[in-house]
């Protein structure tokens, strides 16, 4: 397990959190439309980003995760008004934090795909892939197990 | 108050009057234009493509000099005006351009430089009404077209001297000073510029028809802020002289000039006797312009 | 002072303002300084002041002390920087201005070992947050005690802390990773930084949260990562830096620096400084259609 | 132990040709507390349903997972299928295998797919474990109805329940309800004259017993939800006593004091008493007080001596009234960017620059003009007009990006009105593109062309200016290339529709969504065009972007059919996904109350046996939430909680991932 | 006449080429006809400002190169003022006096300038002349 790292074919596991509205419709819009994408996201399905709580990244992680995308409506599209704009404050404060501590930039990704956006989520699901899968397996949260 | 000066090449020369009555008019008002102890041209036309970044090094180059001072520098010429602001705001916004820039002439930039022209100095630090209180020859009873051009105004984002579609400043000054502005439709039409070079016909007929649109409209003197202006305007009222029998000739001059003389500078400092037309005899015409204590 | 300061608790008392008056008085054999609440007006003349006062006493004043609050209304004594926690409690409706009747004391700084303190202060003993203080004139307050003092905080904060910050994000996120885990591994799950806090005063800590049990309990290095990654987003925008967490760590993990760094994120982001205003929410329960969002693609 | 079924669907081939539903279906059956899977080939088929109805009272399923296509296709089928079987229809959950994972992964060795969907079905499994079953929600309802606006949409809304036998309160703040249609001289293609047909709808408004009517009045404030709606109005003061006045006009007769007349758009003054216009709805004057002498400086009070009933009160204040309703209805329509932003067409310099509502008026035979169009510098007949279409709209520099829609048709109409009144003028139009898609819109514009001699040009204009007492208009014609000049006598500038500027201010009362324009966002813009995201509340008119008067008032009857089919139940069920305060460990900081958007959080306080407060906890108005957990997200000691996506749920989630 | 049209000339090298240096996006136009309206030199010009940005949006860059209008703009910047679409005709002129100048065709010659010109005229317009007009 340890070694995944050098192992051939591994492949980086994605914890998405999105909201409802926008992102997971968007992400279902890309299926409707027969786009293609890397198969490595899981989908956890929210009300809102405001509904994120910070700790399901953490969670995430603590569970294997090698990178994370939280993802909801653009500012101002709210299905809940301002739930996003709340989400968004935490996310400011949360990914300083994240950095600070030393969670590579590259592993916790922060997105607005709208419901329309189908294109948008393709592309930010095969960019964060990339350069996830160029970070390697996270063994450095992973090891804190023992 | 001492505030960094850039006269531009065409103010050392043709347009001397421009310069040194601004000179004499700050004097008046109490601060004093420090012109920059090197300068080189701005180019005179700005760069608009954003690939030609040695255009821009000549103007970064006097901003660089100018910052030394004060990161503030004025200007009289309307082009030169133009292209410092441009550049300015281009380098402040564009780090990448700004670091070529730098590279190429091995300085470093202040992006917190401001450029302001005489004009706005005037009605920002100085006001309107400390000018009028300084005049001694009111011009009364004389119509004044302000002639804006393109380069105070455009582009408004950038420029925003006054507003683009509505500018005012200019009328505001010539009104502090006694004279009378005059609205004409097409004060914020170009002259030509440059066509002067290529195509004098077209800059005697958008030359002449900002002339024309004015007298229309009244006016007995056109004030400008661009020598480039004021050059095709003389060189198209000229023409039209030859051409037209019912040409009505106006002085154009610069909006200094008036100033400084209205404020009572002596009549040598104005130089109104380079501008083809003397404005001095439109005074005398119309008995304006004694000095009043 | 002190003189003052036991008038003032006495006279207090006496009318029966107040039931109780929470503040500092010295321990046993006189080398610290302990909370000491006083309910007689002849006991006020326990009460003591000086740079060995370092507890925030405020965190007598919350939920997690309901036989203090028993007590009836009470008066504290407080430095400018324990005022700050105060307001915090009354931004978030933990207490009333008139639930407690506030004794400020002007500070000139304080000392955390006692050994160092000969009855002079001197910047090189005191604490990183005494070099910034800007209340040290207390900034709320019913009375206020002490001479007045002339301090002018640097304009940019200064202080190892601020050295330290400067230092991590400087590094790479792999020696940021190496710099925390060598400290959090450390962490034995004691909850002293909890305890010791004001502003930790939930009924319920998450982490006594099971069904889900979000924050591993046993004290091993993931728990005690997701323990301290909580402990700061739960004190991002109210955290007054006062300091009390680092002191009371039994295994010196520089708490100050991560709190300290959510004080300047917040700062920077949502021009919020806590601990100044009771009428401001905290910042993170609320927002700005214009927030930043560069990092949001 | 629960017991769960696992249903994996086949979808055809659309789930089938990239994941092997079998070994998803098989891999599932060792997980513990799984009592049955399979595979099978459209699970939304009535015999697939049939079968999950089966196998249900077979196995006694406690849960069930389906794994198919999203949720938000067929969420709503399968619960209701689990319904009829006696489950809990939230015991229920989908797993997304055909949208998120078959479609969009077009492995055909079927590796990737059947790998990607044991793992969400696996997610799904663990959280269905977590989950609760949930009861709807029932509420009683106010069958009462306010509507916001009383222009064409809100009236029409307002007749229609009306008619339905609701009861309805129509809000307007202008002194006569009407709106911008009561403006318009006539309406295109039919050439109605606007009056004729809006104002028997007006009258008929006052008359209904079921219409309660608040003209210069506001909404001031909104509390409650769906069905309890609480709402209070603030009536401004009149300065007339309405049920004294009986409208006989001698006081605005009298009234020695001229104001602007907005109505008339600065074409014509009125009296400082008055009536918006001589048709008004109800017609009872209002005393501007601005302007009174008698309000500001105690000296007049001449129409208070003429008016026989001694209906005038100076001393009236503004009253505030509450109501108690069950649904609103907001229609509060549109006004006109400023023309003053486009400095190069000279509006408000050049006097016969004028915009295209200002021309409604002049052609308006009610008008300040009495119907003849002359220049408002001169009162003379102009011989020369340009219209000049897409001032502001579709201008994303100046104005607005989006077309105005209604514009291209009136200024057709325009021509043809004023080629009608001054036969031997010529109307010139500057246009981008004539938009005249609608039932006999096409023709009509057509018929302005071909009939009526407009003469458009397509191309905008750069400059208006005036010399001459000529307005000289300077635009390009891009079909021949060239610049053109035209010397007109007036322009008529076609001027965007934008909302109301108070718009985003009335929006952030109700808990509705807006663009960034202002204008009101439906729920849907196609599927739920009348509703909002804030149940109980619906939309009509050009509050939600500009549109004509046919679409108006269909959007104005749609939202009437919407409150009257709400209004048709005893009881409103609602969607349980609500949040929950465990209030023991409530520590009443308050934070959710603050971050909530729909002020759906109270502080409630516990009392001990003589009645004190001993402690204060959050409570959720379970009508209010609209399910959104931004409180969950805020609470530190994590005290609320989410139905339907609890901690819990989403915790078991991530840990089978 | 009738022009045909390319899908290869859409996308031509030289056209992404004039969009990079210009930083302008012709596609952006829907053809209002503003700039012309407003151009001063609009009446003077083969192709006035908006056809001249069809061109580009025809992939025509050639004849766009050759046209005189590229040569009697004057960056007065009129266009970009009351384009609605912020798009700059003026620059896109620039674009292509760069391209014609940096394949060294000079429009104007010093040598052919006349002495009373360049005695009387201020300096600035030789200055901006050169720039426009001389590679």
């Amino acid at each position: 397990m340890e070694d995944k790292k050098t192992e051939e074919g591994w492949e980086p596991k994605i914890m998405a959190f999105v909201c409802n509205w926008c992102t997971y419709a968007g992400a279902d819009l890309a299926g409707t439309s027969r786009m293609h994408y890397s198969p490595n996201v899981r989908i956890v399905k929210l009300p809102c980003t405001g509904r994120i709580d910070p700790l399901f990244v953490i969670k995430a992680f603590e569970n294997g995760a090698d990178g994370v995308l939280v993802s909801g409506c653009h500012p101002g599209d709210c299905h809940y008004t301002s739930g996003n704009y709340h989400a968004r404050r935490r996310w400011i404060v949360f990914k300083s934090l994240m950095d600070f501590v030393g969670i590579h930039p590259g592993r916790l990704h922060f997105s607005w795909v709208s419901a329309s956006e189908a294109i948008k989520w393709v592309d930010l699901i095969d960019r964060i892939t990339e350069e996830i899968k160029k970070l390697g397996p996270f063994m450095e949260y992973r090891g804190l197990k023992k | 108050m001492k505030i960094p000066y850039y006269p531009g090449c065409t103010l050392n020369t043709v347009a001397k009057g421009f310069d040194l009555s601004a000179r004499e008019s700050a004097r008046t008002l109490g601060f004093e234009l420090a012109e920059l102890e090197q300068w080189s041209c701005c180019g005179a036309s700005f760069p608009l493509t954003p690939d030609n970044i040695i255009g821009l090094t000549s103007p970064a180059k006097v901003l660089i000099d100018a910052a030394k001072m004060d990161p503030v520098v004025t200007t009289l010429c309307s082009v030169c005006y133009n292209v410092l602001k441009r550049t300015a705001e281009t380098l402040a916004e564009d780090t990448e351009r700004q670091k070529v820039v730098e590279d190429f002439i091995e300085e470093r930039y202040n992006p917190s430089i401001e450029v302001l022209h005489f004009v706005e100095i005037l009605r920002d630090r100085i006001g309107f009404e400390k000018v009028k209180e300084k005049v001694k020859r009111p011009l009364g009873g004389i119509k004044a077209a302000s002639y804006y051009g393109c380069m105070l105004l455009r582009p408004f984002k950038t420029m925003g001297i006054d507003r683009a579609e509505a500018p005012t400043v200019m009328e505001e000054l010539l009104e502090a000073l006694g004279l009378e502005p005059v609205e004409f439709p097409k004060k914020i039409e170009c002259c030509g510029a440059h066509l002067a070079m290529t195509r004098e016909d077209v800059v005697a007929k958008l030359s002449g028809d900002v002339i024309e649109s004015a007298t229309g409209c009244g006016a007995e003197l056109v004030v400008t802020s661009c020598p480039l202006c004021q050059y095709n305007l003389e060189e198209a009222q000229s023409r039209a002289i030859e051409e037209r029998r019912d040409w009505k000739t106006v002085p154009i001059v610069y909006f200094t000039q008036l100033l400084g003389y209205a404020m009572g500078q002596t009549e040598g400092v104005a130089c109104f006797d380079k501008n083809r037309w003397d404005a001095r005899e439109l005074f005398k015409e119309k008995g304006v312009g004694s000095c009043q204590g | 002072m002190e003189k003052e300061l036991r008038e003032r608790a006495r006279e207090l008392l006496e009318s029966g303002e107040v039931g109780v008056v929470i503040g500092y008085g010295w321990n046993r054999r006189k080398r610290r300084t302990t909370p000491v609440f006083i309910r007689k007006p002849e006991e006020a003349e326990r009460l003591v002041f000086n740079p060995l006062c370092v507890n925030n006493l405020s965190v007598y004043l919350t939920r997690k002390y309901p036989d203090i609050q028993k007590l009836g209304r009470a008066a504290i004594v407080a430095k400018g920087c324990d005022i700050k926690n105060i307001v915090v409690l009354m931004a978030e409706g933990q207490l009333k201005r008139d639930d407690v009747y506030i004794i400020g004391v002007r500070c000139n700084g304080v000392v955390y070992r006692q050994e160092l303190w000969q009855g002079e202060l001197r910047p090189e003993i005191m604490p990183v947050k005494c070099h910034n203080c800007d209340v040290r004139e207390p900034h709320v307050a019913d009375t206020v005690v002490g001479e007045p003092v002339l301090f002018t905080p640097p304009e940019e904060p200064v202080g190892m802390v601020f050295d330290k910050i400067r230092e991590i994000d400087a590094m790479s996120p792999e020696e940021r990773w190496q710099f925390w885990m060598d400290h959090f591994s450390r962490c034995i799950k004691c909850y002293a930084c909890r305890q010791v806090c004001s502003l930790c005063y939930c009924e319920r800590c998450i982490t006594e949260k099971n069904m889900p049990q979000w924050i591993e309990t046993s004290a091993h290095p993931r728990g005690n990562l997701a323990w301290n990654l909580i402990r700061a987003m739960h004190l991002a925008g109210r955290c007054t830096f006062c300091g009390e967490c680092e002191r009371a760590c039994p295994v010196n993990i520089p708490l100050n620096i991560i709190n300290q760094k959510l004080v300047l994120v917040v700062k920077d982001a949502f021009e919020h400084r806590s601990g100044y205003d009771p009428d401001t929410h905290p910042p993170l329960i609320v927002y700005d259609t214009e927030d930043k969002e560069d990092f949001i693609k | 132990m629960p017991r769960i079924g696992v249903f994996v669907c086949q979808c055809g081939n659309n789930i089938e040709s990239t994941v092997d539903t079998r070994k998803v279906a098989e891999e599932m059956k060792d997980l513990p507390g799984v009592v049955f899977t399979c595979s099978y080939k459209f699970m939304c088929s009535s015999p697939g349903q049939e079968m999950l109805k089966e196998m249900i009272k077979k196995h006694d399923l406690d849960g069930v997972v389906v794994s198919a296509c999203s949720p938000h296709m067929h969420e709503a089928t399968f619960r209701k299928a689990c319904e009829k079987a006696g489950l809990n229809p939230y015991r229920c959950e989908i797993t997304n295998i055909r949208e998120q994972c078959s479609w969009v992964h077009p492995d055909k060795t079927k590796k990737t797919g059947t790998l990607k969907s044991m793992d969400l079905t696996r997610m799904t499994i663990e959280r269905l474990k977590r989950n609760r079953p949930l009861k709807t929600i029932s509420m009683s309802v106010t069958r009462r109805a306010l509507v916001i606006g009383g222009g064409i949409a809100g009236i029409q809304a307002a007749l229609d329940m009306a008619e339905g036998g609701i009861e309805v309160i129509l809000v307007e703040k202008e002194p006569s309800i009407g709106g911008n249609m009561a403006r318009l001289s006539e309406t295109f293609p039919t050439m109605d004259c606007s009056q004729c047909i809006l104002t028997p709808k007006m009258v008929e408004a006052e008359l209904n017993e079921n219409i309660k009517l608040y003209t210069y009045s506001e909404v001031e404030k909104v509390d409650g939800y769906i069905g309890n709606f609480t709402v209070t109005i603030r009536k401004k003061a009149r300065y007339v006593k309405e049920e004294l006045c009986t409208g006989c006009g001698e006081c605005w007769e009298k009234c020695p004091y001229k104001a602007e007349s907005e109505f008339e758009m600065e074409l014509k003054e009125r009296k400082v008493i008055y009536t918006p216009f001589p048709q008004s709805v109800p017609n009872i004057p209002v005393i501007d007080a601005p302007d009174c002498v008698m309000i500001q400086k105690g000296k007049c009070g001449v129409c208070a001596k003429v008016c026989g009933p001694k209906a005038i009160d100076f001393e009236q204040k503004d009253e505030f009234i509450e109501e108690k309703i069950g649904a609103i209805v907001v229609a509060t329509g549109y006004e006109l960017m400023p023309n003053e932003r486009f400095g190069e067409y000279g509006y408000g310099k050049i006097k016969d620059v004028i915009s295209g509502l200002q021309f409604e008026r002049l052609a308006s035979s009610s008008g300040p003009t009495g119907g003849r169009i002359v220049r408002p510098s001169d009162g003379k007949e102009p011989e020369t007009v340009v219209f000049i279409q897409c001032v502001g709209s579709r201008d994303e520099k100046k104005g607005v990006a989006y077309c105005s829609k209604v514009c291209c048709m009136y200024t057709a109409k325009h021509t043809m009105l004023y080629k009608h009144k001054v036969h031997h003028g010529q109307a010139y139009v500057f246009y981008m593109d004539i938009r005249s898609g609608g039932k006999r819109y096409e023709e009509f514009v057509r018929r302005a062309i071909e009939h009526d001699g407009a003469m458009y040009l397509r191309g905008r204009v750069s400059r208006v200016y005036e010399k001459d007492g000529k307005v000289i208009v300077q635009g390009a014609d891009t079909l021949s290339g060239t610049q053109v000049e035209i010397e007109a006598d007036m322009v008529v500038l076609a001027t965007a529709m934008v909302p109301r500027g108070s718009a985003v201010e009335l929006a952030q009362r109700l808990g509705i969504g807006y663009d960034k324009y202002g204008f009101y966002n439906e729920y849907h813009p196609k599927l739920r065009p009348v509703e909002t995201v804030n149940a109980g509340i619906y939309l009509a008119g050009t509050c939600i972007g500009p549109m004509d008067i046919p679409d108006s008032v269909s959007m104005g009857s749609a939202a009437a059919s919407k409150v009257l089919s709400l209004f048709a139940k005893e009881k409103l069920a609602r969607e349980p996904i609500v949040a929950h305060v465990d209030t023991p460990v409530c520590n009443a900081c308050w934070d959710c109350l603050t971050a909530c958007p729909y002020k759906a959080i109270e502080k409630e306080g516990i009392r001990d046996r003589e009645g004190n407060i001993v402690r204060w906890h959050a409570k959720v108005n379970e009508g209010v939430c609209q399910g959104c957990g931004v409180c969950v997200a805020a609470c530190r000691s994590k005290c609320i909680d989410l139905a339907g996506y609890r901690d819990e749920e989403v915790f078991a989630a991530i840990n089978a991932f | 006449m009738k022009i045909k049209i390319e899908n290869r000339a859409l996308k031509s090298e030289e056209l992404k080429h004039l969009e990079r240096i210009t930083g302008e996006v012709p596609a952006r136009c829907y053809q209002c006809g503003n700039c012309s309206a407003g151009c001063p030199l609009s009446y003077m010009m083969d192709y006035p400002p908006s056809q001249m940005i069809r061109l580009l949006q025809l992939g025509r860059i050639e004849e766009a190169k050759r046209a005189e209008s590229v040569w009697l703009c004057v960056s007065c910047m009129q266009c970009y003022a009351r384009c609605p679409k912020d798009v700059s005709a003026g620059t896109l002129f620039e674009g292509l006096r760069h391209l014609a100048l940096r394949e060294g065709k000079d429009y104007r010659k010093i040598k052919e300038l006349d002495m009373p010109f360049l005695k009387g005229a201020p300096q600035q317009a030789l200055v901006c002349g050169f720039r426009k007009f001389v590679s």
